[in-house]
């Protein structure tokens, strides 16, 4: 429609649209999707962006999109009902993803298009000569898309004022003067105002967060207290989020020199009694390799958030994978207990980092807390964190007055749990060694051979010992369903989605989705898979890491278990998923 | 009392000079009073880092070459403790270069205590950054911590001390730990410790070193001049031992790491965590994200 | 016998002993074991001492065994036949292992023992006294375990000319003397002289090496010519033996300053055209995981050889495990593919390093050797290493009349095989880009899905393709036995003699030594596992991982797969193997 | 002539520093001759460490922090490459720090090329090691590398410049070039690169830059001059630029660490290692284990 010039029907009501955006770093694309995705926010919707950016400051391709809904959503849209391209190659990788009915709105300033629905406006020359700047294009554009969408006049310039105000009143102004040209321009071409509809959601309880930030306020939260890391995309804005947080309430974060440093300057604060917790990817994680295996060995409670990116090696730094897990679970020369637990939705990142922090404690060792770039950066409406809900356990950290009570301090007491009551160091009359190498019960060097044994089975029954203690599964879909899905981490939005989709086309599913990924919980996964006839491990690698952890754990389903990979850098769309389940389009 | 962790024997062969270090922090955390469970005491991984394991207080093996990184997590843990790192100079400055350059920087008030017997003891006797030229094959220049250390522009306390003249390095350490425990900075002192078995430098030593404060012009007060006499006495083929900088009180009131980041003493260690004790700051910190 | 005094029968000879040598570190019982070694290969009996110390330098309990057979052998003797103890904590661990008829000669002048059979000699004393330095005690006792042993005279003393003559006359004189001290003091007690014989064997063509040392040689022979490595315990010996074998050969030996440096050392020398290698142990390892993961990215062709110690962390530095497998198999953040190649005996290790050499130039990525402490230092007598029969195969590495006729060179070229020819900086008339972030044919970085796919099917593929070119496993036993056992490394010794043991029994078992160990290699598996009514998969670690990777890669035969693990820092012994397999005494 | 690859476009912010030191690289290969087949080029990760994709040479990106142990294997493998490592201020003095002292003290015949724009630019404007006290919160203070580079008793090639002199800049890397291919040993340049985009230091720079080469008494020969010189102009609140280290011919001749290990030049990389080639060695070799 729309480029006939006819009258047109009344506007289409969207009640679930995605905006893509898309031009060259730089280009100020995330800005918009932010500024869009604010707004739909206020109006009540269920809100979920995400990027798609290079490992580079300035130029190359970049994009963003933005869903919003009136039900919740974490998945990119299977298709794109806007799409505001900057330059032509965001025009043309865009259009790829756009719906039949889907418009396209473009900086003619750059390019000229002749694609049916696409409107262009040159929004970088307008700008410039008006306001001075092109750079301000992004906000005229999205004063473009505004007028598309019907949007609220007072309410998208509200939202220009909630993101600018900070960056002082010249900023601010010259975005508003920079809407007001993008709007006017877009209602200078008939067929754009109004052209769709929004319709508004309930959704007025929500909060729009990303994963890191959520892990950032769980962890202060959670008690954590001191945070050390090194810059490392998709993992720095824990850093920075803590940076800003922590120092009001006694915390302390340091940036290290390196991650060799970061997982060191965690365990020593540990071994003094603090909750800890370092961030990282893969390069960086892959380094903390030896230090993690001295937290297991000597049994300090430390938490490293891995946020996971393209691997191998330095990979694609911007991107999404789920690779890490095979490593992680592996993680080490020789042989120690670890927690590996994933959060599925930015909700579960703040509650999962206090659980971190609370079984790290307890049990006496490493928790890694297994995040991905989707989940850590995509922005999406949640429910807001509660702190009054939230439980911060220390396990056994002895006081004074228990202190008194003992005859001796043994910090590698030999108990029934495997766990050793703990006194940190300045604690009046007790001290005690620590050490990575084996030893007795003092922490005392040791090579006994019984002592020898004694250790491992403490320490590696652990993870047995815990299996009750750590966080249990969600379950999405019928009981009986005999189609089964696991995915962890980010998926379980496509998953969700996908699951609605097959139930459109009446195939029922259920959806395991694991929040302890290692050890591997039989007791949940084992009638799981006998309740399924089929089931489906969705992750985001080339192996089948999580797959093949099954395999090892439950070999005697290996027949169900089928592994749907994606290893592209890219989020799973709900349509692959439907596909890969139907076998067929 | 309760009974804590006993100190176990030595494993350090007969006449080593870590048998020095180790009488010499006896001796100074004696005479400065520190309640013993108030000194923790990283060590490194070699013969020297073993030290802790013959002293009653708390000890932390660290991984080779983390020791600074992890007794920096310690001291901003808890500030009121005073922290001693420990191990030796293949610990130090050929995997811990990293770290070792970056606590001057960092500045956090630790003692760190290098027993340099310029070659790796436990692993047999290979060459270490600060062997000679010729020793096990070594082609390298040695390595020299003080003047690296001189070349970094922080206000830390930096000394050498020898293993055979005791005296001088209980008076050091004593300095080193009065330094660190009023918030003052970080605190370097490599002690030469000769490892008799490996490469037993006693006599040598004994004739080389040569106590920088007798020479004219001494100054620890002046990089400089410190850089200038290091570098002449060991060009007179002497090793300089004594105090090499000693940053004066105005430079140093209380900017160790510790009290710049926690000036109120009440560290992540020893802060309130409880839900309760925090609910107001939570709740509003919460409130912010929309 | 002996203590009774009486006329004794005529001496027994033995065909099969063990003696047993323990005392403090520095009381010199690797001495006394590397000589009575040296001596039992010269009389063509197959020989194996392990040893059994601390990671400390001086001081310590300490304990080196010989065994002596005639017929080839690998693992230590179930019991001990001679004991000579320094110390009364070495005969009392000492005596344990001692069989009914065992002997024990002790150093009285330290302590005095009560148990029959048991000969005390104050060879400190006596050595002090006339030799000036009791250090040689260790030398007076080899003599009294001479006489016991009715040993050759003019031979003993040569083979301690042999050991110390390039310690200069003064030290050979001083312990020849000592030599003689002890022979005369055991000549004075009536039950010791000629007490037992010993065996002349056949085995006179053998060498007596070390799984380091042959490992060095392979490096060497192989082609190898750049290693760097950084001490540690059980693997330094790679680098000394590689310090004095290279440069003869315009090869380059460096230590590092750490890990971190030698596995970047190998990489940018390898990249160069260079034959490269690594060895480390567990902690080095771990700090090695990020390069690792770059040569995987970019790939470079290393080697790494992992000599396994007990872990985790600093764990036991001298003593014996192997539980690096799985660490190894998942090593690094992301996935690339790698080889992870396992000697079972000295001669394989000189073979595979040679193989793990051409396999890593070949598919163009890292190959793990992985050894273990006993492997790595344990004597052994073995054939002689034949250079002539080694194979150099530098796979598809371009030389100027092939660059010549080719259009363009992409070092990253996409190949049916997976493998891209390679042409090293230096080549007139080419360059290239190499790189550990995604890259396209050229290397130039890339995150175009498309071609992400393909590299990661290309890196991937290879651990598919090369099955067929990786090593070969060896099969011992019947091939209709029903009892399987599967063990790697240094547990083919043990392994070997169980299945002697068994067959004693009428127990038939057919043994799989892998030496693949990852990827496995399921066309051996397979059929090993269809072919077995049981398997037992005899391993040096807590969870068993070799027998996880089992449960991965063939998961239907997870019924059969039966772990035996033993994790307190010593070998199997063939008993306990025997009673894990028949499951009682 | 085979294609091989070509350079892409930067990847650089417009303004970045990092294009004057691509440019000089350029003509310094240039003037010098330099086949392109026989220069390396180690990139660091950071924005800095991609230069090698800009041109035609040999490139391989290394990790970030590795670039100088990759470029050392890369010369020793093969001493008649021209090996030069290019990398970030973060690369080269916060995760690479200990490679980066050893690399003097290692002392292998390579160009080390830091471009320092006092903040992590691909990482998006945290402080580095050399950032001042203030900028992104940083509270310690600035590494300065010369200095430390001055206290190493090696005879390296040590010298910053500026990329807003590029005059300079072109000269002293020829220079540096020149210095490892004649195997005289490390050389290393800290070049002032602004980062526009987080850290814009070009006016700034412009008057704070002091040529050292101006200052009385100047003596590059002279490790304690030049300590002395460095340390006053920093002091004067200026930052020295200029050759710091020009060892004499005398003591470097060809010292590099590949020539004293390969003084025949036929490294790992092109000796023969065929069986056949070799077999006398071998069967030696292997015949004396007994
Ligand atoms: C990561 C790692 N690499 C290597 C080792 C082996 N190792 C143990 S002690 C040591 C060197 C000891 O030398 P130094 O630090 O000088 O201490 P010394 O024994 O001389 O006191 C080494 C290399 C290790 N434990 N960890
Ligand atoms: C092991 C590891 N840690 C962290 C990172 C993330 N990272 C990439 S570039 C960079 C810093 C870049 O700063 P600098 O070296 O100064 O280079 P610049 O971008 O300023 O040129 C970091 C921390 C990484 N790639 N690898
Ligand atoms: S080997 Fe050397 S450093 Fe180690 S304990 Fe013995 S004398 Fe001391
Ligand atoms: S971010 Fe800074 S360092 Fe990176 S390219 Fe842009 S200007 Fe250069
Ligand atoms: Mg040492
Ligand atoms: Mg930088």
């Amino acid at each position: 429609m729309g480029s006939e010039g006819m009258p047109r029907p009344p506007a289409k009501i969207l009640a679930d649209l995605s905006v893509m955006i898309g031009g060259q770093g730089g280009d100020g694309t995330l800005t918009v999707s932010d500024l869009l995705g604010r707004y739909f926010r206020k109006i009540g919707l269920y809100v979920y962006t995400s990027r798609n950016v290079l490992s580079r400051i300035r130029g190359g391709h970049a994009d963003a999109s933005v869903r919003a809904s009136i039900h919740p959503t974490a998945a990119v849209k299977p298709e794109v009902d806007v799409l505001l391209a900057f330059d032509e190659e965001a025009a043309n990788l865009g259009s790829k993803e756009l719906g039949p009915e889907g418009v396209i709105i473009y900086d003619s300033s750059v390019f000229t298009l002749s694609l049916p629905n696409s409107y262009g406006f040159p929004f970088a020359t307008l700008v410039g000569g008006q306001v001075g700047q092109p750079i301000y294009k992004n906000t005229a554009a999205y004063g473009a898309v505004s007028v598309l969408l019907g949007m609220d006049e007072p309410l998208t310039r509200g939202v220009i004022e909630e993101r600018f105000q900070r960056r002082g009143a010249e900023a601010l102004q010259k975005n508003l003067k920079a809407l007001e040209i993008g709007r006017r321009a877009a209602f200078g071409v008939p067929e754009i105002p109004g052209h769709w509809g929004v319709q508004h959601g309930e959704a007025h309880d929500q909060i729009l967060s990303i994963g890191n930030q959520a892990v950032a306020l769980g962890f202060v939260v959670g008690g954590g207290r001191f945070f050390s890391g090194y810059p490392i995309t998709p993992a720095t804005e824990i850093m920075e989020y803590l940076q800003k947080y922590l120092p009001p309430f006694h915390g302390v974060v340091r940036q290290a020199e390196d991650e060799l440093a970061a997982i060191n300057n965690v365990i020593g604060a540990a071994y003094a009694g603090a909750r800890v917790m370092t961030s990282t990817s893969g390069p960086g994680l892959s380094l903390m390799t030896e230090g993690i295996g001295h937290a297991g060995a000597a049994e300090i409670p430390v938490v490293v958030a891995d946020c996971q990116r393209v691997g191998p090696s330095t990979g694609e730094p911007t991107r999404h994978e789920q690779s890490d897990l095979a490593h992680l679970a592996h993680l080490g020369h020789g042989e120690y207990p670890r927690f590996i637990i994933a959060p599925g939705t930015v909700l579960e990142c703040f509650e999962l980092t206090v659980e971190a922090l609370n079984l790290a404690e307890k049990w006496r060792l490493p928790v890694i807390l297994l995040l991905d770039q989707a989940l850590c950066q995509n922005t999406v409406t949640s429910p807001p964190f509660d702190a009054a809900k939230v439980k911060v356990e220390r396990g056994q950290i002895l006081v004074a007055e228990q202190i008194a009570k003992m005859m001796e301090y043994k910090a590698y007491k030999l108990t029934e749990t495997g766990i050793s009551p703990y006194v940190p160091p300045g604690t009046p009359g007790v001290w005690a060694e620590i050490t990575g190498n084996e030893h007795d019960e003092w922490g005392h060097v040791s090579v006994a051979v019984p002592n020898r044994v004694q250790m491992m089975q403490k320490r590696m029954g652990k993870m047995v010992k815990a299996q009750n203690d750590l966080p249990k599964g969600n379950f999405f879909g019928p009981a009986d369903a005999k189609i089964g899905i696991i995915g962890f981490g980010s998926t379980t939005g496509p998953i969700w989605e996908a699951q609605e989709l097959l139930n459109g086309k009446r195939v029922a599913t259920r959806f395991y989705q694991p929040r302890t990924l290692f050890p591997i919980l039989v007791h949940e996964v084992d009638p799981f898979l006998k309740s399924v006839d089929i089931c489906y491990v969705v992750e985001h690698n080339y192996s089948g890491q999580f797959a093949n952890l099954l395999r090892e754990a439950v070999p005697w389903h290996h027949q169900k278990i089928k592994s749907v990979v994606k290893y592209d850098g890219h989020t799973f769309r709900a349509l692959e998923l439907v596909r890969a389940i139907t076998g067929g389009a | 009392m309760v009974q804590s962790a006993k100190p176990v024997q030595p494993i350090w062969c007969p006449g080593c000079g870590d048998f020095g270090v180790l009488a010499a922090v006896k001796k100074a955390a004696n005479e400065l009073k520190i309640p013993q469970h108030e000194l923790a005491l990283v060590g490194g991984i070699g013969c020297s880092g073993s030290i802790h394991n013959f002293l009653e207080v708390n000890g932390i093996h660290a991984l080779h070459g983390r020791l600074l990184a992890q007794a920096l997590g310690v001291k901003l843990a808890n500030p009121q403790l005073t922290v001693v790192a420990a191990g030796g100079d293949g610990d130090g400055y050929a995997i811990g270069m990293g770290h070792f350059i970056h606590a001057f920087k960092k500045n956090a008030s630790i003692v760190y205590l290098v027993m340099n017997n310029e070659t790796y003891g436990l692993t047999k006797g290979q060459a270490s950054p600060t062997s000679r030229i010729g020793f096990e094959g070594n082609i390298e220049h040695p390595f020299d911590a003080i003047l690296t250390s001189l070349s970094i522009p922080v206000p830390n306390f930096i000394a050498r001390t020898f293993s055979g003249d005791p005296r001088m390095m209980t008076a050091i350490l004593i300095e080193a730990l009065q330094f660190t425990r009023a918030h003052r900075g970080f605190a370097f002192i490599e002690d030469l410790s000769p490892c008799v078995t490996y490469n037993d430098t006693y006599k040598l030593w004994r004739e080389k070193v040569q106590d920088v404060s007798k020479l004219q012009g001494y100054d620890p007060t002046d990089r400089q001049v410190m850089f200038r006499l290091c570098q002449e006495t060991r060009e007179k083929g002497k090793i300089p031992i004594g105090v090499m900088h000693r940053p004066s009180e105005s430079e140093t009131e209380e900017v160790g790491l510790e009290k710049v980041l926690l000036p109120d003493d009440l560290g992540p260690a020893r802060a309130d965590i409880s839900i309760e004790g925090n609910l107001a700051g939570y709740t509003k910190l919460l409130r912010a994200v929309t």
